[in-house]
């Protein structure tokens, strides 16, 4: 079924990553596990950012380049403007909350996405539609803890197991995360299913200084069970101090941000 | 002389022989009645499920477990060529199918979108006999056809603009703004959580932004339904590994189970009404041994063997039966062919039935000769059974007594 | 006397009473049992989806649309509820919250209709609990519990006690998500049905939708007899006329139209066989005629009246039928019972008949009535087959029958 | 060598438990060209001895030579081609084949016996002519008086050229005029071609004009005009 593997913690990653420059890392003392996880979930409210990437869809027998510009305040709003290739350039993802619409210039139509498509493939790619939407289920929906430490790429990290609250909406068994101990950004995720089977992996590599601050600028999402298939995501620029408010992200920012 | 003998006998006693060959007649006329209705429900099932998908569908490998638009094919003028050139090939139906969202103000709902060619779909599917509103797709048209439900839903008229969007081929974006040409309704089994809708070829690889050829399918149509196996064996070899060929079996597998449960209830049914007849014909066939005990006790007598004789009373049956089958035959052919081609409207609730069934609301009447000959056969077998009764009744035949009549 | 000379008759030939009685036993136990088949296939098929899936009849919002938007609910359902358990016929009644979700997995998603049962009431109307084919039904100690079929959990990729996740449109419009646990697996008879559903509880439901306390979206009720159906729903209709109330006739047209034709068609088939048959007893009592030519000669002769020779044949008639007919029906009886004991099974095309809801475990049914009915439809059978030789016997004259040569 | 040569045959039924015993050590010669009557009550074994000397009927203990040939260990279907090439019957009913002509009745013993179609034409012809119903060859049985029936089932016993023809009550169902005919035509027939006749009656008009009359009572012969 093509509406399988939903990666959806993939993207919250994402946007995690992509926005936790702004952490303090002076107040990075206390080791518990839910804290380093809040911290970095926390980070991202209320924050805003605008910023730019590449992501490269890869498939065992083609591949796609994208580029997008995106605006972000929080977890909870978000735009995505694809500005390559052409056939895509223009259109835009707005998340509002639990909600999200697509705007396409083709067709000069904002379109709210139905539930039954939320976990549907993201413009072709490993994330889902969910995965914008639902972001900070990592904080919410588990309970963590720290099991080990391990260096990755000369970063220490945490390694925190989330295991799935009783009643949580999430599909996952189990995820694990690595967390870097002083930086707070994440180096890889690894998401099993209730089988304990290894669904999807994600790798965080290449830090680099953007804006004011180091972060990883190379996502690679993983279909594990599907050899081949992987989306890698390059963040390019990031400016951590725009100045949006909730109203920039409305349908009517759709039609008009460039 | 034993030949003379045997059609004489026939004769003798007409009234009963004619009623031998009115129960053999009977039996033949409503088993071939029976059977040609249920192998023309058959053919009509068989039908709608060929024009749906083709004899032989072609994908690319792993689609059809995986509809994926991404797993589409190419269909250039050479491949095409190519399997026309196969023996019994007759057309191909290229079709580019996969989900998108349909939507109008709104109302949004997810659709199955085809893109088809539409002189070649309503060859097969008659699609624009289905049209209630507005009017039927032409090639190269930028429209699109919604299923009534769907547009009930959607409020969309025909005239309206409706957007699709989805995803394309290789995650491209799919999205366009489409006029609706018409709407068109068709009777479906199962949920209508999912909508239908039809554009052309061009359209639909322009909206899915699939490149010029790509198809999801290709449906062959054979001049022969028989040959599937065997040209899909042939396709199957000259494709290669990237493409999966598979027969209308394959594809609809249900439709072959509904077939096979259905025909095993109406040979079950056959079964009676021939054993019904052959129990008739018994009757007739001891009766007449019965009669003649005397007479086959005289010609055993007078030097004929009884393994002559029983032949002969086997040929008489046989004769009779035939006569009878070739009657039955006579008097079924024009009454299968006159409903074969004027099908019995069915009408009021059935009609349903019909179209949720996928078949025309007509009790169709299959003209295979197959079926003619099964039932001869089958009529023959019963009546070779029935026919070695007195062949026991022979052996068993005590001269002496037999001539005094004792 | 008339009668004592047609029964000593009957036994004058043994043989080929025995063959005419046999083919009428067997004629009619074929028929009995197809009839029995087709009846059973169908009624478990009615039975088996009002049992499950529909109950009698429903309840609904008058605006409750086809794609089951929360919004249109019944309010204050547990009173109504009450009100129609009060109903004389009423067995079963229950409300239920149903909607659209979308349940996935890590491996998938599967688009469904979940509808939250009320626990206490749900067995009243849904036998889905004997339908489990793994786990255990709902229940109040379990948190969050779900039902799905064995088909949707091997979609999913999911076994007893995994978690999924449902998303579903809130009656604000709003999409909201719910984790469940799979703590059974279902399988009936209706492949369709298992695709396209699963249970929760309406509580579970209700406060993951935000529902109102003792709101629901349907109240289904069960009634008994069937055929009072009508009655009961119209008592609600009156008492509520500003609801939808609509029987299982309307809720399925494809169950009513099997409800309506199964048992015409299985009657028809019974009349084929019985004209087969007809045609057997003419052929046999035309035969007795003419062997007897002498002897109804003589009794003509003696100054037996023709009427009174035409009553004996008939009567003659009538024994042999009836020995055949008793036998047929005592033989039906026992092979519609046992099968009815034990079931039939037809499980090679359990994939077709599973797609058009048919169980292929299938109990033939029939009733005392059909018994009787078919008794009768065998005398009048027996009777009109036995005018025609009668008639002949009738026609010969006196001194040539006694001058006849056998 | 004599054309029938019984010895001390016997034949025991089992009837009702009790053993029946319908030939009680007979013994017969007859030889070529007689014209003998077997006669005696009913129930004196007649019948019994002319089926198991046509080989209709098997033997209890004894031999029965035909023209040399032991018939009583022969199996059914050599008994069969036995009849037809060496033993003519007539029946005390007739028993033509009703929907054969009367010389097709005749034809078929010789078709049996694989003569040609011409030869069988001449044949039959001569026959009928010789019993004396040419004029009815083309008429079916049913439609022959018992007395032309008779003459016809003469002509298919002699069909076969037999050694001798069995007659089972020839007479029986005929007339004084038809008895006294057929009679005459058989008679005839046993002086100008040496055609040997045996048959079982009761009937005083055929008694009287045997050559030879064995009389039996009992299952056994109580006398013998040969003998004498």
């Amino acid at each position: 079924m093509s509406l399988s593997t939903a990666m959806r913690i993939g993207l919250t990653a994402l946007l995690l990553v992509a926005l936790d420059a702004g952490i303090d890392s002076a107040g990075a003392q206390e080791v518990d596990a839910r804290e380093i996880v809040r911290r970095a979930n926390d980070l991202a409210r209320g924050l805003n950012s605008y910023s730019t990437a590449s992501m490269q869809i890869e498939r065992p027998d083609w591949s796609r380049e994208m580029s997008m510009k995106s605006w972000s305040l929080g977890t909870e709003y978000y735009l995505i403007l694809i500005t390559a290739p052409a056939r895509d350039k223009g259109q835009v993802f707005l998340k509002r909350e639990n909600d999200m619409w697509s705007w396409v210039p083709r067709v000069q139509r904002a379109i709210k996405i139905p539930p039954s498509m939320m976990n549907q493939s993201w413009m072709g790619s490993d994330f889902t539609n969910n995965d914008l939407v639902r972001v900070d289920s990592l904080v919410i929906d588990y309970i963590q803890t720290v099991t080990g430490e391990e260096t990755i790429h000369g970063y220490e990290t945490y390694r925190i197991e989330l295991m799935p609250l009783p009643e949580a909406p999430v599909v996952w068994g189990r995820v694990v995360l690595w967390i870097a101990k002083t930086e707070y950004f994440m180096l890889r995720a690894q998401y099993y299913d209730e089988d304990g089977e290894l669904i999807n992996r994600l790798t965080a590599s290449e830090v680099k200084l953007m804006d004011d601050r180091e972060i990883p600028t190379r996502l690679v999402m993983e279909d594990v069970k599907k050899p081949g298939h992987r989306t890698i995501m390059v963040t390019e620029s990031v400016d951590f101090h725009i100045d949006v408010d909730d109203a920039f992200f409305s349908q009517q920012q759709m039609r008009t941000v460039r | 002389m034993l030949w003379t003998l045997a059609w004489r006998n026939v004769w003798r006693n007409r009234r009963r022989s004619g009623l031998t060959l009115a129960t053999i007649l009977l039996a033949v006329v409503l088993g071939l009645l029976m059977r040609s209705m249920q192998y023309g429900s058959y053919d009509a099932m068989i039908a709608s499920t060929v024009a749906r998908g083709g004899h032989i569908q072609v994908h690319g490998e792993g689609y059809w477990d995986n509809k994926s638009i991404d797993r589409s094919i190419r269909a250039d003028a050479a491949t095409l060529g190519q399997i026309m050139t196969v023996d019994g090939v007759v057309d191909l139906v290229p079709r580019l199918e996969s989900f998108a969202l349909i939507s109008f103000g709104d109302r949004t709902k997810p659709a199955a979108v085809i893109g088809t060619d539409p002189t070649v779909e309503h060859r097969y599917t008659a699609l624009a006999d289905r049209v209630v509103e507005g009017d039927y797709l032409a090639e190269g048209q930028r429209g699109v056809l919604l299923l009534s439900s769907l547009a009930d839903y959607l409020g969309a008229k025909v005239g309206d603009e409706v957007v699709l969007l989805g995803a394309g081929y290789r995650g491209q974006t799919a999205a366009d703004l489409l006029p609706v040409i018409g709407i068109f309704d068709l009777a479906m089994m199962g949920n209508l959580e999912t909508g239908l809708a039809y554009v052309p070829l061009v359209a639909a690889r322009e909206l899915y932004a699939a490149p010029a050829d790509q198809v999801t399918s290709l449906s062959v149509m054979l001049g022969d339904g028989d040959t599937a196996w065997a040209t899909a064996d042939i396709l199957a070899t000259m494709l290669g590994t990237e493409y999966e060929v598979m027969t209308w079996h394959e594809t609809s597998k249900e439709v072959v189970q509904q077939i096979q449960s259905d025909s095993a209830g109406g040979i079950f049914m056959l079964g009676i009404l021939y054993m019904v007849a052959g129990f008739g014909l018994l009757g007739t066939v001891l009766m007449s041994t019965m009669e003649r005990r005397r007479e086959f006790g005289v010609m055993n007598a007078v030097g004929l063997r009884k393994g002559r004789l029983a032949t002969v009373l086997f040929i008489e049956t046989l004769a009779l039966v035939i006569v009878g089958v070739i009657l039955g035959l006579l008097v079924s052919l024009p009454i299968i062919y006159w409903f074969h081609l004027h099908p019995i409207p069915v009408s009021g609730d059935l009609v349903k039935i019909f179209q949720d069934f996928n078949v025309p609301p007509f009790i169709p009447f299959a003209l295979d000769p197959g079926i003619f000959v099964a039932q001869g056969l089958v009529v023959l077998v019963m009546a070779l059974i029935v026919a070695s009764f007195p062949i026991v009744s022979i052996r068993r035949l005590h001269i002496i007594r037999a001539i005094t009549g004792r | 006397m008339l009668w004592h000379i047609a029964w000593r008759n009957v036994w004058r030939n043994r043989l080929r009473s025995l063959v005419i009685a046999s083919a009428i036993a067997f004629g009619l136990l074929g028929g009995v049992f197809s009839y029995a088949l087709m009846m059973g296939l169908a009624n478990q098929q009615i039975r088996g989806t009002l049992r499950t899936e529909l109950g009698n009849f429903q309840v609904h919002h008058p605006e409750y649309p086809a794609d089951r938007d929360l919004r249109y609910a019944l309010t204050d359902v547990d009173a109504l509820v009450e009100e129609i358990r009060a109903l004389p016929g009423v067995v079963g009644v229950s409300s239920r919250i149903v909607g659209t979700a979308m349940v996935s997995s890590a491996e998938g998603t599967a688009a469904v209709r979940i509808a939250g049962v009320d626990l206490e009431h749900v067995g009243e109307i849904s036998d889905l609990a004997e339908k489990l084919v793994e786990g255990e039904y709902l229940s109040a100690d379990e948190r969050i519990p779900m039902l799905m079929s064995r088909e949707t959990a091997e979609d999913l990729e999911v076994r007893l006690r995994s978690r999924v996740v449902a998303s579903v449109v809130s009656p604000t419009g709003e999409i909201v998500y719910g984790a469940f646990r799979v703590v059974g697996l279902f399988e009936t008879i209706n492949s369709v049905f298992d695709g396209a559903n699963v249970f929760v509880t309406r509580e579970d439901l209700a406060s993951l939708t935000g529902f109102a306390a003792g709101a629901a979206s349907e109240v289904i009720v069960r009634v008994q007899p069937r055929d009072t159906t009508l009655e009961v729903a119209a008592a609600v209709t009156a008492a509520h006329p500003e609801l939808l109330v609509r029987t299982w006739r309307d809720l399925s047209p494809l169950l009513q139209l099997t409800a309506d034709f199964t048992g015409a068609f299985g009657y028809g088939f019974l009349a084929i066989i019985l004209t087969a048959l007809g045609f057997g007893i003419v052929n046999t009592m035309l035969m007795v005629v003419m062997e007897r030519t002498r002897e109804i000669g003589m009794l003509m002769a003696l100054g037996m009246a023709r009427a009174r020779i035409f009553w004996m044949l008939l009567y003659e008639t009538a024994f042999l039928s009836m020995v055949g007919g008793l036998a047929g029906i005592v033989l039906s009886v026992a092979v519609v019972g046992y099968t009815q004991r034990v079931g039939l099974n037809l499980q090679a095309w359990s994939d077709g008949f599973r797609a058009i809801g048919y169980d292929p475990i299938v109990y033939p049914e029939s009733s005392t009535a059909f018994y009787f009915q078919v008794a009768g439809m065998v005398l009048a059978t027996a009777f009109i087959a036995a005018i025609y030789p009668a008639r002949r016997a009738l026609k010969l004259l006196p001194a040539e029958a006694i001058r006849a040569d056998t | 060598m004599p054309v029938i040569d019984a010895r001390d045959v016997y034949k025991t039924y089992e009837g009702n438990g009790l053993p029946v015993h319908a030939v009680n050590g007979i013994s017969l010669r007859v030889e070529k060209g007689e014209f003998t009557a077997v006669i005696g009550p009913s129930g004196c074994g007649k019948t019994t001895l002319l089926n198991m000397v046509g080989g209709l009927d098997s033997i209890t203990s004894g031999e029965i030579l035909i023209g040399g040939t032991r018939i009583d260990s022969m199996s059914g279907r050599q008994l069969t081609d036995f009849r037809l090439h060496r033993i003519g019957f007539v029946f005390q009913a007739y028993n033509l084949i009703p929907v054969l002509t009367a010389r097709e009745n005749i034809e078929f013993i010789m078709e049996l016996q694989g003569v040609e179609a011409a030869e069988r034409a001449v044949r039959s012809r001569e026959l009928l002519e010789a019993v004396g119903i040419a004029e009815k060859s083309d008429i079916r049985p049913g439609k022959l008086s018992g007395g032309q029936q008779q003459r016809v089932a003469v002509a298919r016993a002699l069909a076969s050229e037999p050694e001798f023809v069995l007659a089972d009550e020839p007479t029986a169902n005929l007339d004084s005029r038809a008895t006294a005919e057929l009679l005459d035509m058989m008679l005839e027939m046993n002086r100008q071609s040496g055609i040997t006749f045996v048959f079982a009656t009761h009937d005083q008009r055929v008694i009287d004009r045997a050559r030879r009359v064995v009389a039996l009572d009992d299952g056994k012969v109580v006398s013998d005009s040969a003998a004498r």
